[in-house]
């Protein structure tokens, strides 16, 4: 046996138990196990939607559905600041809830801060998810930061060219 | 609380739990014990097996009992391989069987074997005419399944028999989903083994069989005590045993009637989905199914997210075989039919059961179009469809 | 009914069976499958993992669950050669293991391993000194049983741990007969592997597990889904499961005034039957033995005529182990022990549990006496005493 | 599977149910299947017992009791018949249920008819015994010629040396 994988069975996080549940382990076993955060941030997930083109635009795309989950991230930047931000993801719950998460970290922060926000700090802000939905976590921040650098690159096309 | 994962496992039938209680409370004798409480308990699981045989077309020690459809798998591919190797190391199955007969033959491969496997056809059925052209003189075994555990597609195992039967090959077939779904005649079939799990069948967990045709050759896959006639080592789950018996009667029974009852309802939640939602495909629609299965592709949603967003409604479904859950990898046995990749993560498998009424599906259907809808409203595949 | 054989199989506590039900009931969903119905058997079958790791000093990642203890003496003994196959090829054990370890390790030397089989003393305790000389560089696995199942003599687990550790050698050990009998910490004891089986412990039959030791190398016997960690395929026995967990929970609450007061009904039987009949020989009486069971020879007398003499009196007792009876040799345990052939054809094996009570013993006691003063008396034997 | 042993599961005799028990093998399985006569003729085994030196006695003894079971055998013949006929078994409840019925079928009978009976005799009378277990029908049968042998030994002494 896997001393990793054996050794994550036991690990056990009692905030995670559920009505009818005697106790599980949230972080093994069936995927699934996702707390009642989670659940809230897939079933009423914020944000939800796109930004029309403009300068103020970032978009960024992260995953190929062929092989996983796919996020598209919007933002609108406004005095250095992510004044709006909207996403869509074509995924499991998981990759719903933490590119939720991840709008709501955003959302209002400079955009240096925002570059800052890590796959950690959205799992943290969801009060864990489970260990084998962990790289879900990663889509949403790609892809903002893919929308950060995508607003650069237009913020200075436009003022190379002015026109 | 509404239960549509009826292939992942049942709830045990009143009847079964009835016939099983007194072997769990004052009928508790070993089998192999010489006095009169082993007696009672040794009749017990001889009678389970000549009821079982009965109903299955078969004789009553060709049966030998096991711990469920995964030991009958591996007792019926090991065993073999074991038995013949002096006679050949190619095996051929196909590329949906369940993970209980693919790995094995995965580690069969590993072990040095040759295995082939057949390819299916759009609509979930494997190529039978292939095996003629995969047989080798060193050709020991084909394996293929009888009802697919995801689509509900059932196997042209008949053909399998005919064309492995010329050349003195032997067959397996799970059966294990096509028990109490389609009459089964395992002497007529002309298979030379059938795995079956009782689990599947409103019986207990952790029980199931193997059906061994009279000569046909196999090695143990543990040893100890002469359980089963030496086939299957170990103090026989005897509560277990007598509810699979119990199981398989009512199933059996009422089987013509719930198989026209099943396929209206399955025909029901197909019309009721697919007139309100676009983009929806049938997977192995179009081919023989067994009359409680239906898996359906709801393009631009991946499948976790419905079954989460059904089950907080109280509904309960899977995106496939419940032991690949977890998985994230879109399901083999779609890919292997030829679904596209996308088609395949936003598969849905509902599988209906004895104990499914109208209003379950009445109630459900809706509840799939409006998941569907917001999952796809929110999808960044919306434009893709 | 006065039942004295424990050792071959118990009847369900009543609380394993109020543990069950509910999951022979409304809670019958699949481990593996991803909604509440499918996590709450999930978190049951976790829980009993957890609750027999916990009564067993080890950790729960470390218990595999198994049908039974037969299947868990194969796993461990197959699995390690098989992941130790390029290590080596010698195996060790002792000549009065309990069929499903000498079967098996028969079924290895077919195989092509190399088995040395370890000597008993007269008292029935395996000859750990000569471990030392039999290990070989090729040596990968000992197997020595922790109780034996015919006369209860505790074996030296921990004398050959000591030995097998210096020279980098696996060990397995067969608790199926020590569970509930004698106090068991995996960890403290130090053995790689430990077999368990729920139905000699008041639990149902159908359910064991084997204690795997973090990094012990273990391949697996059957292949399918990823449950039990890959290390066992097939969909959980959650009931029989939960059961195993509360049995094991009885038993260890009771366990010392249990062994206290077994012991002394056990010494009252034979001081009973001693005082009263002559040539009668308490195999193993000059050893450690577990608390519950006696194994008697009465000359001149076959063993399976006074188990039939006291069947027909309402009195439950075997020859020895279960699933050997039907078996016309004497007991391989008790001629490994030099017991004389003739003495060990009129052994009878009295195994007590916890609902054995004074008046099973004082009514069981004369029967004995009588049986085999009658068949002494028709005896062709009766001059040679 | 071996066709043979296979087979005799489903071999059954309904007569062989008893008081409890649904329905078995009494053919196979666990060997103390045993039906009621078998169980009379052990519990109050016929003829026990042996017959004291005598020019009318014949003695068989058949079978090692270190493999097997042993059964000995006295008869006492007179006018070419088996007047009387003692037995003592070490042995199973087969073997002791086999030989006390074959005193039973010996007693009264003409030599040469007492050397005819056979095993299957035995079993016939006895209502069957467990497949396993057929062997042992054979001691008392043995046990039976060897005495007849024996007597035709001592009498042909006899004869001979009158004294
Ligand atoms: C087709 C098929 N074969 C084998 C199995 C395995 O049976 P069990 O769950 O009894 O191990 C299943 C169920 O999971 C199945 O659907
Ligand atoms: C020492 C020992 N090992 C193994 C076993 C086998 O366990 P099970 O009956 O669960 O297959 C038994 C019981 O028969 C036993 O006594």
């Amino acid at each position: 046996m896997d001393e990793e994988t054996s050794a994550s069975r036991s690990e056990e996080d009692p905030a995670q138990s559920q009505e009818g549940i005697d106790s599980f382990d949230p972080m093994s076993g069936p995927m699934l196990f996702y707390n009642d955060r989670v659940i809230d941030h897939f079933t009423n997930p914020r944000n939800v939607g796109d930004l029309s083109e403009g300068a103020a635009i970032g978009f960024g795309l992260v995953g190929d559905p062929r092989c996983g989950d796919q996020t598209k991230l919007w933002i609108e930047v406004s005095s250095g600041r992510i004044a709006r931000v909207r996403f869509r993801s074509f995924g499991c719950p998981g990759a719903i809830a933490t590119s939720s998460m991840l709008t709501v970290l955003a959302e209002g922060r400079t955009i240096e801060e925002a570059r800052a926000i890590t796959d950690d700090d959205v799992i943290e802000a969801l009060g864990g998810i489970p260990a084998r939905k962990k790289h879900c976590s990663l889509l949403g921040v790609q892809a903002l930061r893919a929308a950060i650098d995508d607003h650069e690159k237009r913020s200075s096309a436009a003022r190379e060219d002015p026109a | 609380m509404i239960y549509l994962d009826h292939n992942a496992t049942t709830p045990l039938h009143p009847r079964v739990l009835d016939a099983m209680l007194p072997y769990l409370r004052e009928r508790f004798g070993n089998p192999s014990s010489p006095y009169r409480l082993g007696r009672e308990a040794y009749a017990a699981v001889n009678r389970a097996r000549r009821r079982i045989a009965e109903f299955l077309g078969a004789m009553p020690d060709e049966i030998v009992f096991t711990s469920g459809g995964t030991e009958a798998d591996n007792l019926a591919l090991r065993g073999v391989t074991r038995a013949l190797f002096k006679s050949g190391n190619h095996l051929v199955t196909s590329t949906i069987e369940h993970h209980a007969v693919l790995k094995t033959f995965g580690d069969l491969e590993a072990l040095g074997h040759r295995v082939t496997y057949l390819p299916v056809d759009p609509h979930g059925i494997v190529d039978a005419a292939a095996l003629r052209d995969s047989l080798a003189p060193e050709t020991i075994l084909v394996s293929v399944m009888l009802a697919n555990n995801e689509t509900g597609v059932i196997q042209p195992v008949d053909e399998i028999v005919a064309i492995a039967r010329e050349r003195g090959v032997l067959v397996h077939t799970d059966a294990v989903q096509a028990a109490g779904k389609l009459s089964l005649r395992l002497h007529a079939l002309g298979v030379d083994l059938a795995s079956f799990s009782a689990h599947k069948i409103c019986g207990p967990k952790g029980v199931g069989a193997l059906y061994v045709r009279r000569g046909t050759p196999l090695a143990p896959l543990f040893t100890g005590g002469s359980h089963e006639d030496g086939t299957r080592a170990g103090t026989e789950n005897v509560a277990g045993i007598v509810g699979f018996a119990e199981a398989l009667a009512v199933a059996c029974e009422a089987q013509d009637e719930q198989i026209a009852r099943l396929g209206r309802l399955r025909d029901t939640l197909e019309g009721e989905i697919r007139a309100r939602l676009d983009d929806v495909i049938v997977n192995g629609g179009q081919a023989p199914r067994v009359a409680n299965t239906s898996n359906i592709s709801f393009k631009g949603v991946e499948g976790e997210s419905i079954v989460l967003q059904l089950d907080l409604a109280g509904i309960f479904v899977s995106t496939g075989s419940a032991c690949t859950t977890g998985d994230p990898e879109p399901s083999h046995v779609l890919l292997g039919m030829g679904v596209d990749p996308l088609a395949a993560k936003g598969a849905i498998r509902f599988s209906l059961g004895p104990t499914t009424t109208n209003e379950d599906v009445a109630f459900t259907a809706p509840r799939v179009v409006d998941a569907v809808r917001r999952l796809r409203a929110l999808s960044s595949l919306g434009e893709r469809l």
